[in-house]
């Protein structure tokens, strides 16, 4: 079995979605169960894998049993290996707070949650560029569907932008594949890396031209600048789980070009090499400053929530457009921070709306409601963390990230961070004394508190400060893989192994 | 099938491609034609009815000829496009008549017989054509 | 002479697709597009015949099979949608 | 009984056997063996697609029709062929209403299909009640003498064959 | 490693309150005690039993690579802010205990306020930049909380919003600040940075590090202008005020300044800076004291110029002010907080803080008004108390300052006047509610408070008297070891005492405090001078302020996000083209080396047809049938496209993809309204038609430059391996099923998917269905023609015969399962169309969902029995096996594969349509009329 | 032939651009079909276009590049999948939103036959 381990995180949650969706009957607590279980399942598998990776070596799974660069093959490195926890780490906050009733609202919930999970595991994984675009095809689908779960105008409304901007996306993606390889000539990654560095001259625009449209789709998923207008309503409108699933799903976009952008058009790529990272820089500074100004506008917490992301987007865009290996480790840490913690918030809105009737998630007065207390530290916890405010996971997160800015990069990116911080501080507070303290007088009313939704919740939130406390061996791996995504040597070799590219082998 | 081996079956044999594949493509052009330059759509939607099928058949003849010439075996496979088209063709033609009926598209005024489809008079007030289920709106023309 | 032939038999399929294309662009009314349309699908299968036998290469024969019956397919969609507006009703 | 379960529809059966061995492209024992097992197993599984169907009373005539309906049909062409590419005189087209004495719909639309293919006329609307067919003639002066060769030609062997 | 354990502890205090709160109110007052007790006790044993000279440090690696540890130090600087924190901390636990009233949560309080003591402990105990700024902001934190204690008033809510903003964006700035220390010192090491004053002033970087941290130490200690915020936070309850608003969180900023005086101070930027800030402080906050008539508004401004007057101290920089500043520190604490305490006994004794409707209570509450007496008399710096001796120390050292060169008169002038304000504010405070006579009646008529509740006030009082009379006790250790630990140099000798003998500072004093009595007898005049200023209110001046930014924001981001898709798709579609532009002008040439080959006219034709079909969909889309055809026309020409250039399996999925893509699109036409309204302005067509050139220019340049250059591609290997190594001709199919099998998995996944998103988006759909059609005719009322019908039964068993023969052959030959599939399922959707959904929904009677997730499942499993023999996902097989009769069979385990594809597809292709036929037809108007 | 082909690509995918820029739901999905159809032919050439070379093996001696097929392939029926969903989503938001304009900010009032059913 061991040899199988990195096809795990890809293969359990398609079985399990297939058992799932057997059936169309609605949701009954097996389903419950078995999604839950198999959740938690892939947790444990993603821990193994990343105890299995943690040393530096990379696993390398060779699908159909061909050498790469011909058959597929998937790759756990250290970084695949923590973006797949991380994602079973949120989902199985989310599936557990879905299982308070959230599931019942449309059919298949489960099940599509699974094939979503299996779409996002597999772009993580995959070492193959063709591969990538089909999971992501499978996370995006997945995603329309559950996007729609329970209905309503507003999803329904931000679900067309969201999935015609995608379905344009995705022709682009494919346009930047076809020239890649019309200019390359394969799609394996390491490969691609291996031909990068000796490519002709004659065929630098191409391939330049071919990586700047990968630039932009990633940039859709992503969500930087003149492209992620149609993330807040989005992300605010879908359903709660939904939501907190999807914070990992910007962050595919940074994954891939993390991982196109080191390994590909790396140090080593010749005349292309860092190609991205002034785009990324400035877009990044760019994105984070809007969103700092967004994050104040906001008039409805789930928005709020959704420009808190945006802000960590544009933070993540910019440890990616910074020099040097360092900024790298604080980034995928501030990654994990974001991720869980916007995750969990999105699950604490919903339970929050649940408590104030029609008035939802919008930062108006309104009645009282019980769990106030219990729901305010949550959201105060997130809140303060998000903000990026001590002693939990945001601050951290941030203060490494600026101090690995150069100077001159510190110039841009303290003043703009530190202001994002701020306003993050003066939105939330804002928005927290309302929605908590300006109630109406009288007693308080509210539906009883679903046990699930708040483990659900406080799973996802209680990374806040377990970040930190356990900020040395997290922080020390993030660093690691952040050295290894430089050497992308030792890649290409575990992946393509010791044959020399374009000669060919033997499978069997 | 010794007899396929001699040289005159060569030459029998690419003549009569030569001259299905030409026969079928003039009567496909030919049909196109009569689309283009007929007066009215009844008129042109006979080409393509049965013409179409005829040329189509006609070059798949020929193209069996032809690999009976190269390959020396007779492939009735492509026998089956004709079938196909024999059966789909006149339901199409069928579909479409009913649809210019609907839409009563006026015919050539050289027309003689006028349906009940496409008597103007009933235009907006009742629907065109006889429901059964209402049989005093239809009239009923015997020959 | 077959060769002759079979470039003489491209052309007049050819220009048939050609006065297809001219009444589908002309008109004048949805019905004389679609029966065009329908034409032109029936005209391809014969120009994929033709090709076949320029390349001496069978491997076409299912695309003009599928043609016939997917040209068929889709020019009852339109149909029934003229008539009908739901097409699966 | 069990070969009437097995083999609801015999002629399809051997029609699609046939088919498939067309399609196959070679007659071997392969191709026959597979050939008449579908030509089983699709049969079994259509069968709740099919209305009930007429029986073919005499197989022979439907050959025969058949065969007529082949040769009409090159006819057909040639006329209609010859018709498009005179320009000098116009055709002189007609709508004829066409009293059908068909009842099922199988053979209705056998008639409706010929009628189509065959020389210079398209049926062009099925009325609702299923008594007549409205016919489009490509060029004609005398219309009941249509009528009369449609009823002789062909449907009055329909009737034979299936009802 | 045991330092660790102070901050430790009070932070378990922090969960204490809620345990112990079952057991009444004193129970969990005492048990909150418990921790700060135990840590003060341990602060004290530390200190008292280690040798002076040496600080005690102790650090542990938390997150090296930032450079953040868990350092902590204890010297004598530490020393002295511990005592305060905790010691007056449990007073105010104490008196809490009798403040709060039974409405209010006591856990919660204490909780909170254990919090911010913990990290006021954290903060003068960090030995690590990072660290110190995590307690820092967890002070702003922690007191947004206390402020907000009583959240259902509006003013607590804003005030501690203020608090949080201001406090929280100095701590933003001093993060930079600290960030910058750490770029020019290289660690972020307290200890590292103490010995790196050259290296830091002088770095080029120095002005901005100093402006960044003391920006926070300003916000923190409330210096003009960022002291605005302070009187406000006076909205929390009064044990808050004073613990945080006078003896210590108020002093984290000038703790900050004194932490890092070694290493910032002694230039002349920090000393015009400090000094400056200070001075205008003082006076500011005296002033406005004077004028104020809340009681805890008059301590809240005299809290703002007592810090002014410290950082003033701290700012004129040589060891004595530091000393005088340290002791200032203390003093001020104890008469401030005991001030407050007392502020808040009248508050709850007489249920009003207004001085107006204050007076005489010196008859009511006598104990009361001799202990606020002796504070405010401490306050104003009269002797013999402890405020006198610290004052005079600052106008000694206001007097001797030698800065400012000619405009040196200016700090004691300053300082004077700042002293007289305090005098008469003092006056002010204690005449006009213990002594004048009340204007009206209180609120309540107040007597006593409990005597646990005077306690603390009583102790710090006494504390003020016997420091005043004694003002060597505090001297050693803890002045002395704090002042060693903040002055760089050498340490001064000091000798505090009451008398000093007539100097200059004496004679100032005493002028101060005469001037303050007569400022005190003129305060009416003062008032009406002050009404004629136009009174600014800092809390509406600051929500404004944010209210404006965060309505510019709102429009700012409305107008961005105005919730246009053709806006978003239109910067999409932009930057994609700036993308390839950027690619395409690195290219030398855009013809490659290869050859272009000839022209043949049927390939000419049919780009003519795709021309003129995609041209005329775009251009006639608002004709939307029409454009609908025209796409059909792209559609099959671009299958023929793939004949033509050897893709004999592109050519037929293609084929079948746009037949069922037809069919979707007819019954989307149906739904939807049938036309376009003409809506795009000229300049928006024009300039959606530049971008769509743009594009299109783009990527036609790009195919033509690749269509031109030579491949050197993988492919080779497929084409070698397809039959060795897969068992299959068909190249294309094998990398489908074999070499790139997952891509397919993954790809009927997406088809799976998509079904259950339709039937997802379905449920419950009603939609709009129109009686007539485009041109305003009824529709036809044959439902279903009868000829249709006849054929679509003739043709199933025929599609089926085909789809079978298609899905055999597609290893070796062009087909495949996703062709069958696709031919299968068009089969059964003519009869639907044909026969209507009821009539076929009879027949299939089977849920089409169970289909598509048996072919997905069916795939999966395929490949996975590919591990029981020990090989990775979708290994392959294949065999040949001789059969009688039959002959040679080859089987692959692809086929089954192929075979899970087929089901897939049929199962997710009916889903989506039958699902969506099936939707329409119960409400259908079959004749109505509009 | 290479640059009839790359403009008639580039052509498609101008049209299909063009018309994902409309105001309405039906053009924009139409114009993402146009445009999937454009972007397949443009893959699909990226292994250059063969005449006479089918990838079966044993039927010619150079075979036409099978990787960029096999890759259209997945694409054209990932783009079904799209554009079906697509499609419906586009009936599903005119028949919550009331209006197929793509911001669902506009009523359909310009056709005032429909009623709703």
């Amino acid at each position: 079995m061991m040899q199988h381990l990195p096809i795990f995180p890809v293969l359990l949650p398609l079985v399990v979605a297939i058992i799932l969706l057997r059936k169309r009957e609605g949701v009954d607590p097996v389903r419950r169960t078995i999604s839950i279980t198999a959740t938690a399942l892939l947790v444990a598998v993603a821990f193994w894998l990343v105890s299995q990776v943690a040393g530096g070596e990379t696993l390398v799974y060779r699908l159909g049993n061909w050498q790469a660069p011909y058959g597929i093959v998937l790759v756990a490195d250290r970084l695949s290996a923590m973006m797949v926890l991380l994602t079973s780490l949120l989902a199985l906050g989310s599936v557990i707070h879905a299982s308070g009733g959230e599931d019942n609202q449309g059919s298949n919930f489960h099940g599509l949650f699974h094939l979503q999970l299996m779409g996002i595991n597999g772009a993580f994984l995959t070492g193959d560029l063709f591969n990538l675009f089909v999971f992501f095809e499978v996370l995006l689908l997945a995603s329309y569907a559950l996007l729609m779960h329970g209905g309503g105008k507003a999803r329904v409304q931000s679900g067309l932008h969201y999935v015609v901007l995608n379905l344009a996306g995705s022709s682009l993606f494919l346009i930047a594949l076809g020239v890649l390889y019309g200019s390359i000539g394969t799609l394996n990654m390491a490969d691609m890396a291996e031909r990068v560095s000796q490519l002709p001259a004659d065929r630098q625009g191409l391939v330049r031209a071919g990586a700047l449209l990968l630039l932009v789709v990633f940039g859709l998923k992503a969500a930087i600048l003149p492209l992620y207008f149609w993330l807040p309503r989005a992300y605010s409108s879908a359903p709660a789980p939904i939501a907190a699933l999807f914070s990992i799903m910007t962050k595919v976009g940074i994954y891939a070009i993390l991982r196109v952008f080191t390994l590909i058009f790396g140090e080593q790529a010749g005349g292309l090499s860092l190609l991205a990272q002034p785009w990324l820089w400035w877009g990044g500074l760019a994105t984070l400053g809007l969103a700092t100004l967004a994050v104040l506008s906001a008039r409805d917490l789930r928005m709020q929530i959704s420009y808190f992301m945006l802000i960590s987007i544009g933070t993540l865009l910019c440890g990616l457009g910074m020099e040097g290996t360092a900024s790298r480790g604080a980034m995928l840490f501030y990654m994990l921070h974001t991720t869980l913690i916007n995750g969990g918030l999105f699950l604490l809105a919903d339970m929050i709306a649940d408590q104030r009737g029609k008035v939802g998630t919008r930062i108006v007065r309104s009645r009282k409601f019980r769990y106030a207390t219990l729901l305010s530290a949550l959201y105060m916890l997130g809140a303060v963390s998000s903000a990026g405010l001590p002693p939990l996971s945001g601050a951290l997160a941030k203060a490494w990230l600026m101090s690995t800015a150069t100077l001159s990069e510190g110039l841009w990116l303290w003043p703009l961070l530190l202001l994002s911080g701020l306003a993050g501080v003066v939105a939330a507070s804002r928005a927290g004394s309302t929605i908590f303290w300006r109630n109406s007088n009288g007693d308080p009313v509210g539906e009883p508190l679903s046990r699930s939704k708040l483990t659900g919740t406080v799973m996802l939130l209680a990374w806040a400060p377990i970040l930190v406390m356990l900020a040395g061996p997290i922080g020390g791996y993030t660093t690691a893989t952040a050295e290894q995504l430089a050497d992308t040597v030792q890649y290409r070799s575990a992946v393509l192994g010791h044959v020399a590219s374009g000669e060919s082998v033997d499978a069997d | 099938m010794a007899w396929l081996d001699k040289a005159w079956v060569d030459t029998a044999l690419e003549a009569l491609t030569a001259f299905f594949l030409i026969a079928g493509a003039l009567i496909t052009f030919i049909s196109s034609f009569g689309m283009v330059h007929l007066r009215d759509f009844y008129l042109r939607m006979h080409g393509p009815a049965k013409a179409t099928t005829l040329g189509v058949g006609l070059i798949l003849v020929a193209c069996m000829f032809y690999f009976l010439l190269i390959d020396r075996t007779f492939h009735i496979q492509l026998l089956l496009v004709t079938i196909f088209l024999l059966i789909t063709a006149p339901i199409s033609a069928h579909l479409l008549a009913k649809v210019a009926l609907h839409q009563k598209l006026p015919s050539d005024a050289s027309t003689t017989g006028a349906p009940s489809e496409l008597r103007e008079e009933d235009v907006g007030q009742e629907p065109d054509t006889p429901h059964p289920e209402d049989p005093g709106s239809g009239q009923r023309h015997s020959p | 002479m077959i060769g002759i032939a079979l470039w003489i038999s491209f052309f007049l399929v050819a220009m048939a697709i050609v006065l297809n294309a001219y009444r589908l662009l002309v008109g004048p009314s949805l019905a004389d597009r679609l029966i065009a349309l329908d034409t032109m699908y029936v005209n391809s299968i014969a120009l994929i015949i033709l090709y076949t036998i320029w390349l001496s290469s069978r491997v076409y024969f299912e695309g003009a099979l599928l043609i016939a019956m997917l040209g068929f397919i889709s020019t009852v969609a339109v149909c029934k949608y003229l008539l009908r507006g739901d097409i699966i009703e | 009984m069990l070969i009437k379960r097995c083999l609801p529809r015999p002629i399809l059966s051997l029609i699609l056997t046939l088919v498939w061995i067309m399609l196959s492209d070679t007659i071997t024992y392969g191709s026959v063996i597979m050939g008449v097992i579908l030509g089983v197993a699709i049969p079994l599984m259509t069968q709740r697609f099919w209305d009930a169907q007429p029986v073919v009373k005499k197989p022979m005539l439907l050959l025969r029709y058949t065969l007529r309906v082949m040769l009409d049909i090159l006819i057909a062409n040639l006329q209609v062929a010859w018709l498009i590419g005179r320009p000098w005189r116009r055709p002189r087209p007609a709508f004829i209403e066409y009293p059908l004495t068909l009842k099922r719909d199988f053979s209705i639309t056998l008639l409706a299909s010929t009628i189509s293919l065959t020389p210079g006329t398209i049926s062009a609307n099925l009325r609702l009640d299923g008594r007549s067919l409205l016919i489009h003639v490509l060029d004609t002066d005398d219309e009941q003498g249509i009528i009369d060769e449609i009823y002789n030609r062909y449907e009055r062997p329909l009737m034979e064959i299936y009802e | 490693m045991t330092l660790p354990w102070i901050p430790l502890l009070t932070f378990l205090g922090v969960f204490v309150p809620a345990l112990a709160i079952r057991g009444g109110r004193t129970v969990c007052a005492l048990a909150t005690a418990i921790a700060p007790a135990i840590a003060l006790g341990l602060v004290l044993y530390f200190y008292l039993g280690h040798d002076g000279e040496e600080v005690m440090r102790t650090s542990m690696q938390w997150l090296p690579a930032l450079g953040l540890e868990l350092a902590f130090r204890l010297d004598g600087l530490s020393l002295l802010f511990l005592l305060l924190i905790i010691g007056i901390g449990l007073l105010i636990i104490l008196y809490t205990r009798y403040y709060l009233s039974e409405q209010d949560s006591m856990s919660r309080f204490y909780a909170f306020l254990i919090l911010f003591m913990t990290s006021m402990v954290g903060i003068v105990m960090s030995d690590n930049l990072l660290l110190l700024w995590g307690f820092w902001e967890l002070t702003s934190i922690s007191s947004f909380l206390l402020i907000s204690f009583w959240s259902h008033e509006t003013t607590a809510r804003k005030g501690a919003r203020m608090a949080m903003t201001i406090t929280g964006a100095g701590g933003l700035a001093l993060l930079a600040g600290i960030m910058l220390i750490g770029k020019v010192v290289g660690t972020y090491s307290i200890e590292t940075v103490l010995e790196s004053h050259d290296l830091i002033t002088s770095s080029p970087l120095y002005p901005a590090i100093l402006v960044l941290v003391l920006l926070g130490a300003f916000t923190k200690s409330a210096q003009f202008p960022f002291h605005f915020w302070l009187p406000h936070a006076m909205a929390a309850p009064t044990p808050v005020s004073a613990y945080l608003h006078s003896a210590t969180m108020v002093k984290a900023g000038i703790f900050l300044m004194l932490r890092l005086h070694p290493a910032l101070s002694g230039t002349e930027l920090w000393t015009v800076i400090v000094t400056l800030t200070g001075l205008v402080t003082l006076v500011y906050g005296a002033w406005f004291a004077f004028l104020k008539t809340d009681l805890k508004g008059i301590l809240a401004f005299s809290t703002i110029s007592h810090l002014g007057l410290i950082t003033s101290l701290l700012g004129l920089g040589n060891s004595l002010a530091l000393v005088a500043a340290l002791f200032h520190i203390i003093n001020h604490a104890l008469f401030k907080a005991s001030l407050f305490m007392a502020a808040g006994i009248i508050d709850h004794e007489t249920g009003t803080r207004d001085v107006r409707k204050l007076g005489g209570l010196y008859k009511l509450m006598p104990i009361t008004t001799a202990l606020t007496c002796i504070a405010t008399i401490s306050m104003a710096g009269i002797p013999p108390l402890n405020g006198f001796i610290s004052k005079e120390m600052f106008f000694t050292e206001a007097l001797s300052s030698q800065q400012f060169g000619g405009l040196a008169w200016i700090v004691p002038l300053l300082a004077g006047l700042g002293g007289l304000f305090s005098v008469a504010y003092s006056l002010r405070l204690a005449y006009a509610t213990f002594f004048r006579r009340p204007r009206q009646e209180p609120p309540k008529t107040p007597h006593e408070p409990p005597w646990l509740m005077r306690f603390p006030v009583e102790l710090l009082v006494a504390l003020c008297i016997v420091i005043g009379l004694m003002p060597t006790l505090p001297q050693s250790p803890i002045l002395e070891d704090a002042a060693r630990a903040t002055v760089s140099g050498e340490m001064p000798e000091f000798h505090l005492s009451l008398w000093h003998g007539v100097n200059a500072a004496l004679l100032l004093s005493m002028a101060v405090i005469a001037g303050g009595i007569v400022l005190h007898l003129l305060h009416r005049h003062m008032m009406r001078f002050n009404r004629q200023f136009r009174p600014q209110d800092a809390r509406y001046i600051f929500e404004a302020f944010v209210q404006r930014l965060v309505g510019l924001c709102q429009r700012l981001i409305d107008r961005l996000e105005n919730g246009s898709l053709q806006r978003y798709m239109f910067l999409l579609m932009a930057v994609s083209v700036l993308a390839m532009a950027l690619g395409l002008a690195d290219l030398d040439m855009l013809t490659g080396n290869l050859a272009q080959q000839t022209l043949d006219p049927i390939v000419a034709l049919g780009a003519g047809l795709l021309i003129m079909g995609g041209v005329l969909t775009a251009a006639l889309h608002r004709y939307r049938l029409i454009s609908l055809l025209m796409l059909s026309v792209v559609g099959l020409v671009v299958s023929l496209t793939f004949a033509r250039f050897s893709a004999p399996d592109l050519a037929l999925t293609q084929l079948s993809v746009e037949v069922v893509t037809m069919i979707l699109l007819m019954l989307a036409l149906f739904f939807l309204p049938q036309k376009t309204p003409k809506e795009s302005a000229g300049a928006r067509v024009v300039r959606d038609v530049l971008i769509a050139i743009g594009f299109g220019g783009a990527v036609a340049s790009l195919n033509f430059a690749v269509l031109t250059r030579d491949l050197d591609s993988i492919s080779r290997f497929f084409i070698d391996h397809s039959v060795p190594g897969g068992g299959g001709h068909n190249v294309v199919n094998v990398i489908l099923v074999d070499f790139r099998g997952f891509d397919t998995l993954g790809e009927i996944t997406v088809l799976a998917i998509a079904g259950l998103a339709i039937f997802k988006l379905l449920n419950r759909l009603r939609l709009f269905m129109p009686a007539t059609d485009m041109e305003g005719r009824l529709w036809s009322d044959d439902r279903h023609p009868t000829l249709l019908m006849v054929v679509s039964q003739t043709l199933l068993p025929l599609a089926l015969l085909v789809s079978f023969f298609i899905f055999l052959r597609g290893h070796n030959q062009p087909g495949g399962g996703f062709i069958a599939g696709l031919i299968t399922a068009v089969a059964l959707i003519l009869l639907y169309m044909s026969r209507g959904v009821e009539w076929a929904q009879q027949r299939l009677d089977f849920q089409f969902q169970p289909i598509a997730i048996a072919g997905v499942a069916l795939s999966t499993f395929t490949g996975l029995c590919s591990w029981l023999f020990g090989y990775p996902f979708l290994t392959s097989t294949f065999d040949h096996f001789h059969l009688p009769l039959i002959g040679d069979i080859e089987l692959a385990s692809a086929l089954i594969f192929d075979g899970g594809i087929y089901l897939a597809v049929v199962g997710a292709t009916l889903m989506i349509l039958a699902n969506l036929g099936k939707l329409t037809t119960a409400h259908r108007p079959n004749k109505d009329i509009p | 032939m290479e640059a009839l082909y790359a403009i008639t690509t580039g052509i498609l995918t101008a049209s299909g651009v063009y018309l994902t820029l409309r105001g309405r739901t039906f053009p924009v999905v139409v114009g993402l079909t146009l445009l999937s159809y454009a972007v397949n032919l443009f893959l699909f050439s990226m292994g250059g276009l063969t005449t006479h070379g089918a990838a079966l093996v044993g039927t010619s001696e150079h075979y036409a590049d099978p990787l960029p097929q096999a890759l259209v392939l997945t694409a054209i029926v990932i783009g079904f999948a799209m554009t079906a969903f697509a499609i419906i989503l586009a009936m599903r938001s005119r028949g919550d939103l009331g209006s197929d304009s793509v911001d669902g900010n506009r009523t359909d009032r310009e056709d005032p036959r429909e009623n709703k059913a």
